[in-house]
């Protein structure tokens, strides 16, 4: 499983991206955000307004009752602001 | 077609050859966005030195291609553009060009605001402005989600 | 900023130099005309080999800046333009550009627009269609006078 | 008083502009295109569909019942499609 991070999400949580093995406990985008804000404060803050978080899941816009899978490009990161 | 990039892009070039050639076009409408020298935070305008756009290789040029095939669907295009660079930019530079050619105007203006209020909410770049008192990054703004609704826009996941 | 002419113009030239060095620019909307190849006549559509603008010099000009007073009145415009040619010219050929420079896009597009529905209706240039079947003078068409009237175009006086 | 024709009303009258002295008699915009028709062919055909046609006195566009003077630029066209 890859995971990024983008923005001030990066900025927080001090990497851009990092390859994990995905726990068997989580299925969820929702899961694998309660999973990494107990891996230490950076994540913690990154993910503290969980609401304005967008979440994409092998490059498409998911909710985040959307499934992961070890083999998933997940992505987290602020609202867009580009144009 | 798009194209994401860090360099600079020539309009006039751009415009020359995107819809080159083809005599069944009646109007081209373009925009081009633009690094303003002023940032509003906290309600207090700041001096931007440089403006940072990061943005997530890959799935950038995946959500460009869709809005653009989603505007050739709506409109009967016969040509449309999307430039979007990313990268270190001062006040002034280029940030984004999209044009639109159709045998009609309202066409081509109507895919053109389209293109630009969707990739707005949808194209993930995020802008780091740094000011005279320090950097922010720039917050997605109410107005950019209202432009892209009028189109019908779904709801942002989240 | 309003020229009337013959000669053709530079896009690229005119986009980079009618708000050339102000940065609280945010985005510049431009659009430009073209003669297309086909013309719809009764119905079916012929083929243009050249298309004759005719104008009213004087009152053209007049016009066009009265248009483009009414669009900095309406909207915070850092720059305007607008370039119509007059003549004879082929399928391909730019008939007329313009363009808004503003801080906010909307502002751009919505001005660019309106130049473009206002002085359909109002700028006195009558175009004259030579086709494979002989040369007849472009009607006005209602959809032009519904897109002024969105602005709160008076009626055309008669 | 300069009198302009533009487009098809040019065509039709065969000058694109004449001067002439207006007659005691005219004082509106619709006097005058009465008394133009009352010249000839050309002027009846240009003017035989008057309700379309536009006018314009010196430069600036006109109702059928504005007045007009002997130094006016008077200007007769078709319905514009420029751009």
């Amino acid at each position: 499983m890859k995971i990024l991070y983008f923005a001030w999400m990066r900025q927080r949580i001090g990497a851009s991206n990092e390859d994990m093995d995905l726990p068997d406990s989580v299925n969820t985008v929702d899961g694998l955000v309660d999973w990494l804000i107990a891996r230490g404060d950076g994540y913690a803050q990154a993910f503290a307004k969980r609401e304005v978080i967008r979440a994409a899941v092998n490059q498409e816009y998911v909710q985040f009752d959307h499934a992961v899978t070890n083999g998933d490009e997940i992505a987290f990161f602020p609202p867009v602001t580009g144009g | 077609m798009i194209r994401v990039q860090e360099e600079d892009f020539d309009i006039g070039a751009e415009l020359a050859t995107f819809c080159a050639g083809d005599t069944s076009i009646g109007g081209v409408a373009s925009f081009t966005g633009l690094v303003r020298d002023m940032a509003p935070i906290d309600g207090s305008a700041r001096t931007i030195k440089t403006m940072t756009l990061e943005h997530y290789p890959g799935m950038t040029e995946k959500k460009l291609a869709e809005i653009e095939a989603e505007a050739n669907k709506r409109w009967p295009l016969a040509a449309s553009l999307i430039i979007h660079r990313y990268g270190t930019l001062a006040p002034g530079d280029q940030i984004v060009f999209v044009a639109c050619a159709s045998a009609h105007r309202q066409a081509a203006f109507d895919a053109c605001q389209f293109l630009m209020d969707w990739l707005k909410t949808d194209a993930p770049f995020w802008k780091l402005e740094d000011t005279d008192t320090g950097g922010a990054w720039v917050e997605a703004r109410d107005s950019d989600d209202k432009a892209a609704a009028r189109w019908g826009k779904p709801e942002t996941a989240s």
